[in-house]
């Protein structure tokens, strides 16, 4: 049987019935909100309404800005671009990470504190350091202008990250059932990949999500080792809203669309987003 | 007991990784480092530039304003954003299915893609159409393109609006952590909540603040596309950043020998935070955290209890 | 069928864990018993193959297995945490031994071979359930039924029972003799509690900071520990030991003065003097008992006996047994009455056996 | 201090369909230490919680002098309490800790230094005092949180909630010495959650054995030993647990399948039942009790248990370690007479006169 739970919100509460912690928290999220809903709402604005008129509620809706965005190979092209580099990225920096955690979590080998020293130091590293160099090197490598120069590119940062994460989530599984499998006669592949990984799939689901999610909002090393044939989305929009005469609607469609991705996969990974961020460690 | 086995072969796992971040990390720094002492004007004709650049870049006015102006943006943000955190995940909601929807909604800013915060500021800001440029101009003249206050305005609340909720976050998994029964004890002694907070919450987010604390102040040092999308580092410079400065320097002006030193120096000083946040990310970790378990003498009535309490 | 080591030791960069450990573990069951940080835990994993040692040999039927490693050795280890897989069925964790070997049995075998322990272990119903849902005794017993599955010539069991409660680990005793009272492998049961030792009664071996320091039943190691250590280890509740200052022919216990003469003492002066806490009664039994008075500390009762804490004048500690159950307050003065014969005598450094109780007849 | 009193409480933490806790009803007294003992699982944590207030019983009234507090939350019971991990506020000092809760409570300065040096000095921590609780071992933290209970003048119970779990082997002991001198020092109800029947039995005056969330008897550790109400008493007290025997009982005649086996003493019963005894009271006699076939011995040294058996019936008899006994012997033993029980559906109907006593033991 559990103990019933107390909250928090019995100890705070003097008194009052009306629970106003909930209140005051669904109302700054509302407050929290308005930039994403005004972004929506210019999506399916006309230009010039959101140019001349101040108006919360809009009062003429049209999908033209969606409907041009899939229409138009250099809109629907980038994003096919930027999902194309970001899958890529998350599926390398995972699988190049999986034994590398495995090995952090379980051995003790020379170096290995400086080396995961080193991995923390690459994922904090500042992007513009990196713009130089990446763009001589794939220039060199003549990997410029496609999507495997991002993917690669953004390993400098995903790889580390997703050891950390998969070492966390790999430290709470008990030393004692690796030998366990060792005893009973698993060899050490077939352990890793029947036993062990369906033991930390939902690690392996989080740190998908985060290499995902900071290679689709990274803008600066996309933009530096693109060019017309794979740009990316972030670039195009970025690009795009230096020039005069915006189309404002398309711009704001563009960023909804960009959003979704994160938006599906988020409800499966609510409970450990904390975790991501802190690298595992909270 | 640590049965961390002892075993050099693990290299072998780990090697992947090592070829991988070397190739996307070691190398480039090598060229950086490379440029950052040499004045290059063809691949043939180089010439040796020593410590010049770095005494460059330590004289130069606009990378001092710039870093001056990192500073006080992460002071700046950090001092909203750790508390403004603080209090949205005290509200949140702990139990049951409004939990699970809170931290979705609170997690939404994290995952929309850096330049989509900076256009959505930036049109939200606008004077003539913009929600919050309108809003404002009713009281006062507002226009982020050449005011650069309120330009720099825009610019905090933008970060604090994209970044508090990972420092909510953090904390609300920090608060979650704690046991009951300290909740209960509290109720117990009669606490009022200003004093479980300060006397039971606070002692226990110790660490969680520390990593939120160093997380939001390097990402916000190298802070890059919001800003940059939002004013370009204008009006003027009033809100030019390191990273962007760097990006000009490297890319506009082409400077290929300064901007190589100004990114070994942006690069350490980031690396000085890192060992920070390395040592507090793997604080309990240390064995020397853990207490050795200290052998008391084993008297006779100790046997006695131990073997009455445990067989019987 | 025996698993023999010769001189096995071991130690890890930090300190020393094993020395020249020898023993002989025979077919059937063994009990290997030591306080916590004895020892047991790496001894056991040294055996299954986990860790090399750092010199010395092991031996299962004369042929030398030392360089083997887990996988090569036929080994079934039983830990205290009770390890399953938690992604598979119950029926799968039982089988999962079986799936991986070389020669794969079939899979009405492996089928018959899982219910055939379930039945044993009391777990057909559960059999398509995760590890999670069971209780800890329940979850236990999965771990005990996988580590039968194979059949392996040695079988581990490193405190399989510490994490249970009390009544939970009776139960489990019983059906672990049970199982285990005709095996025709070797099997190795650690524990750091001596009334699980002297409730299986087969071959014991004493381990104490590293060391194998006496073996034999587990009544005689009662009886007729050689080292004090063994004493303090093996009976259950552990044996009073007192400071005994000895001149002339009178030696000391406590308040207590008495003549008392063993050729082993010769000229000492002082050594310990042990008893059995039910060999102290609280009434004069004989004329030769001899008393000594102390004031209770605590009175422990544990439904079918009561222990009486006495601290003694020299501010020694003794326990007393007694049948039944008694309330007595702390600071009440207390006498107590003990036979001679029932004295054991060690060297107060050493910790060498001088005597043990003299034979009781009848 | 104050008497407890619990009417006809329950608890179902699914709205009906199981009992966390069966209905109850208990008077406790002021001054007693209470042991609420029992396997996992059997609702004796629940029945603690309800006491402290962190859960509302589904039905039944809490009383604490005849002031109704069913309803009261936690911080307006007059309650305190012991986890089973020491629960500190690791940024005061251990004077601070103790102090908290008269602070709280408005109590005039002075009172609290008074009453705060008084406790330290029972509980033997005066010179930690101002020391972070943190660097203290942990039986001693422990005593810290117990402290905080006893410095509040206002409080009637203190409950412990398997305060032992997480205390290192060795100092179990220290710990387990000490509140027992407190409760005699200090006189406060004592309320004490364990597994372990020897925590119970040692700390507490009266024992509530609980199984299944039904609570099966209240005693002393004598009551629950020598005279067992419940089946249950008499399987989980005791190691071994008592021996059962399916047995047809004729106007108070008790035999099994033939065997006379003696005479209840309430001579009206009649029916099939089981007979319970211990097997400290099944015992080797030259002459008179039922004669029996030894099928296995294990001797622990200070006692031995030799298996015995008669009439397709197995129990077991625990032997002084100096008694020869061996496997395959055949010799009499007997029940002692007021240690052998009639049970009729899980309760003790009737003692039986088996034809001998000895000294109650």
């Amino acid at each position: 049987m559990t103990t019933q739970a107390i909250s928090i919100t019995r100890i705070a509460k003097v008194g009052s019935y009306f629970d106003w912690r909930s209140w005051v928290f669904w109302l700054i999220m509302a407050v929290w909100s308005i930039p994403l809903l005004w972004l929506m709402s210019m999506s399916v604005r006309y230009n010039e309404d959101i140019l001349s008129v101040f108006e919360i509620i809009p009062s003429r809706i049209s999908f033209r800005a969606y409907a041009e965005f899939f229409n138009d190979p250099l809109w629907y092209g980038a994003l096919i671009n930027s999902l194309s580099y970001t899958t890529m990225n998350m599926v390398l920096s995972v699988a190049v990470a999986l034994p590398a955690a495995y090995a952090f979590s379980r051995f003790t080998f020379s170096g290995d504190k400086h080396l995961f020293f080193w991995l923390l130091t690459n994922r904090m590293a500042p992007a513009a350091v990196f713009l130089l160099p990446f763009f001589q090197m794939y220039q060199a490598l003549g990997l410029f202008d496609t999507n495997y120069a991002v993917a690669l590119a953004h390993m400098l940062f995903n790889v580390p990250l997703a050891v950390w994460i998969l070492e966390g989530f790999m430290s709470g599984v008990p030393r004692q059932l690796d030998e366990m499998a060792e005893i009973d006669g698993y060899s050490f592949g077939r352990f890793f990949i029947t036993v062990f990984i369906p033991m930390i799939r939902a690690g392996i689901g989080v740190t998908a999500f985060f290499a995902f999610m900071f290679s689709w909002v990274e803008l600066l090393i996309a933009r530096t080792l693109t060019g017309p044939n794979a740009m990316p989305l972030a670039v195009q929009m970025a690009t795009t809203s230096s020039a005069t005469g915006l189309d404002w609607a398309l711009l704001s469609a563009a960023g909804v669309i960009a959003i979704i991705p994160g938006v599906i996969v988020i409800w499966f990974v609510r409970n450990y987003i904390a975790k991501g961020f802190a690298l595992g460690r909270v | 007991m640590n049965l961390k086995k002892k075993n050099n072969r693990a290299w072998f796992l780990v090697l992947p990784v090592v070829v991988v971040v070397a190739f996307t990390a070691i190398i480039p720094l090598m060229t950086v480092a490379n440029y950052s002492v040499q004045d290059i004007f063809s691949p043939t004709n180089r010439l040796y530039m020593g410590l010049d650049f770095f005494r460059q870049i330590a004289t130069d006015p606009a990378i001092i304003a710039a870093f001056q102006r990192n500073l006080v943006f992460s002071t700046q943000i950090l001092a909203i954003e750790i508390p403004l955190g603080i209090i949205i995940a005290k509200l949140m909601p702990r139990h049951g299915w409004k939990a699970a929807a809170a931290l979705v909604i609170v997690a939404i800013p994290l995952i929309i893609p850096w330049n989509v915060v900076g256009t959505t500021w930036r049109v939200l800001a606008r004077p003539d159409v913009g929600l919050l440029g309108v809003a404002i101009n009713q009281f006062r003249e507002f226009d982020i393109g050449n005011t650069p206050a309120d330009a720099w305005f825009t610019m905090v609340l933008m970060d604090v609006w994209h970044w508090t909720p990972l420092v909510a976050l953090l904390v609300y998994a920090g608060l979650r952590a704690i046991p009951d029964a300290y909740y209960q004890a509290a109720s117990i002694d009669g606490a009022s909540a200003m004093s479980v907070f300060r006397f039971v919450e606070l002692p226990k987010l110790r660490r969680v603040l520390m990593i939120a604390l160093l997380l939001r102040f390097m990402d916000s040092f190298m802070i890059y596309a919001e800003p940059y999308i939002l004013t370009g580092g204008g009006p003027g410079t009033s809100t030019e950043v390191m990273s962007i400065l760097l990006v000009v320097i490297a890319v506009i002006q082409f400077d290929l020998g300064k901007a190589a030193a100004f990114s070994l120096i942006y690069f350490l000083v980031i690396q000085i935070f890192s060992f920070i946040f390395f040592t507090v990310l793997t604080l309990d970790e240390r064995p020397g955290a853990t207490k050795k378990r200290n052998r008391t003498a084993e008297s006779a009535r100790d046997d006695v209890a131990r073997a009455i309490g445990g067989s019987r | 069928m025996s698993l023999e080591l010769r001189g096995i030791s071991l130690s890890d960069a930090t300190d020393d864990l094993l020395y020249d450990v020898s023993a002989e573990f025979q077919k059937g069951m063994n009990v290997l018993v030591g306080p916590t940080l004895a020892g047991k835990t790496t001894l056991m994993r040294l055996m299954a193959g986990l860790v090399p040692p750092t010199e010395g040999q092991m031996f299962l039927n004369g042929i030398d297995i030392t360089s083997k490693t887990a996988r090569e050795r036929s080994v079934s280890f039983v830990y205290q945490q009770f390890i399953n897989y938690p992604a598979m069925s119950i029926f799968d964790n039982i089988a999962s031994p079986l799936k991986v070997q070389k020669t794969k049995p079939s899979k009405a075998e492996i089928a018959d071979r899982v219910e055939e322990l379930a039945e044993l272990l009391g777990l057909t119903p559960l059999l398509n359930r995760k590890p999670s849902q069971l209780s800890g005794g329940q979850q236990q017993r999965v771990a005990i039924a996988r580590a039968l599955a194979r059949k392996s010539d040695i079988v581990l069991l490193d405190e399989p029972l510490a994490n249970l409660d009390y009544k939970l680990r009776e139960q489990l005793r019983d059906e672990l003799q049970k199982i285990f009272s005709d095996a025709d492998n070797v099997v190795i049961y650690s524990t750091a509690e001596p009334a699980e030792a002297l409730d299986f009664g087969v071959k014991t071996f004493v381990l104490s900071r590293g060391r194998i320091i006496q073996e034999g039943s587990a009544l005689n190691l009662y009886k007729e520990p050689t080292n004090i250590d063994v004493a303090r280890v093996l009976s259950d509740p552990p044996i009073n030991l007192v400071t005994s200052r000895r001149s002339g022919k009178k030696t000391t216990f406590g308040d207590a003065s008495f003549s008392f003469s063993n050729d082993q003492l010769e000229n000492r002066t002082e050594f310990t003097l042990g008893i059995h806490p039910h060999r102290i009664s609280v009434e004069r039994k004989s004329p030769q008992d001899v008393a000594f008075t102390g004031t209770v500390e605590l009175a422990e009762v544990t439904g079918s006996l009561t222990y009486i804490h006495l601290e003694l004048t020299t501010g020694e500690y003794v326990v007393i047994e007694l049948d039944g159950a008694h309330t007595v307050n702390p600071d009440e003065a207390v006498t107590g009455y003990f036979h001679p014969k029932h004295l054991h005598g060690f060297d107060a450094d050493t910790g060498m056996a001088l005597f043990a109780t003299t034979k009781v007849s009848g | 201090m104050a008497t407890i009193r619990l009417e006809n409480v329950a608890h179902s933490y699914d709205g009906g369909e199981t009992y966390a806790l069966k209905e109850f009803s208990m008077t406790w007294e002021d001054g007693k230490a209470y042991a609420l003992l029992g396997p996992s699982g059997c609702g004796k944590t629940t029945l603690l919680n309800l006491m402290s207030g962190i859960v509302t019983p589904s039905q039944g009234r809490i009383y604490l002098d005849d002031v109704d507090i069913t309803d009261k939350p936690t911080e307006q019971r007059n309650i305190a309490q012991v986890f089973q991990f020491p629960v500190l506020y690791d940024t005061m000092t251990v004077r601070r800790n103790l102090e908290f809760p008269l602070k709280n409570r408005k109590v005039p300065p002075e009172r609290i230094e008074e009453r705060v040096n008084y406790i330290a000095e029972l509980l033997g921590l005066e010179d930690q005092l101002d020391v972070r609780p943190a660097k203290l071992r942990s039986d001693l933290q422990q005593i810290v949180s117990l402290g905080r209970g006893l410095v509040r003048e206002d409080v009637a119970a203190i409950l412990f909630d398997e305060p032992l779990t997480v205390i290192d082997q060795n100092f179990k002991w220290t710990l387990r010495t000490r509140l027992k001198r407190l409760h005699l020092a200090t006189g406060v109800t004592l309320v004490y959650v364990t597994h372990d029947q020897t925590e119970a039995l040692t700390f507490a005056d009266d024992v509530l054995l609980m199984n299944d969330g039904e609570v099966v008897q209240v005693g002393s550790a004598e009551d629950l030993f020598l005279k067992p109400s419940h089946e249950f008493s008499g399987y989980f007290i005791g190691s071994p647990g008592m021996n059962f025997l399916d047995v047809t009982v004729d106007a108070g005649v008790v035999s099994s399948d033939g065997q006379h086996l003696g005479l209840a003493t309430d001579a009206s019963l009649s029916g099939a039942m089981r007979l319970g005894v211990r097997p400290e009271f099944v015992e080797p006699v030259t002459r008179g009790g039922v004669d029996m076939t030894v099928t296995k011995v294990e001797n622990h040294g200070s006692f031995q248990i030799a298996q015995v058996s008669f009439g397709g019936h197995s129990l077991m008899a625990k032997v002084d370690s100096d008694i020869f006994v061996e496997v395959g012997q055949k010799r009499p033993f007997h029940f002692d007479s007021e240690r052998t029980f009639l049970f009729q559906n899980k309760k003790a109907v009737s003692t039986v006169d088996t034809g001998s006593t000895k000294e109650s033991r």
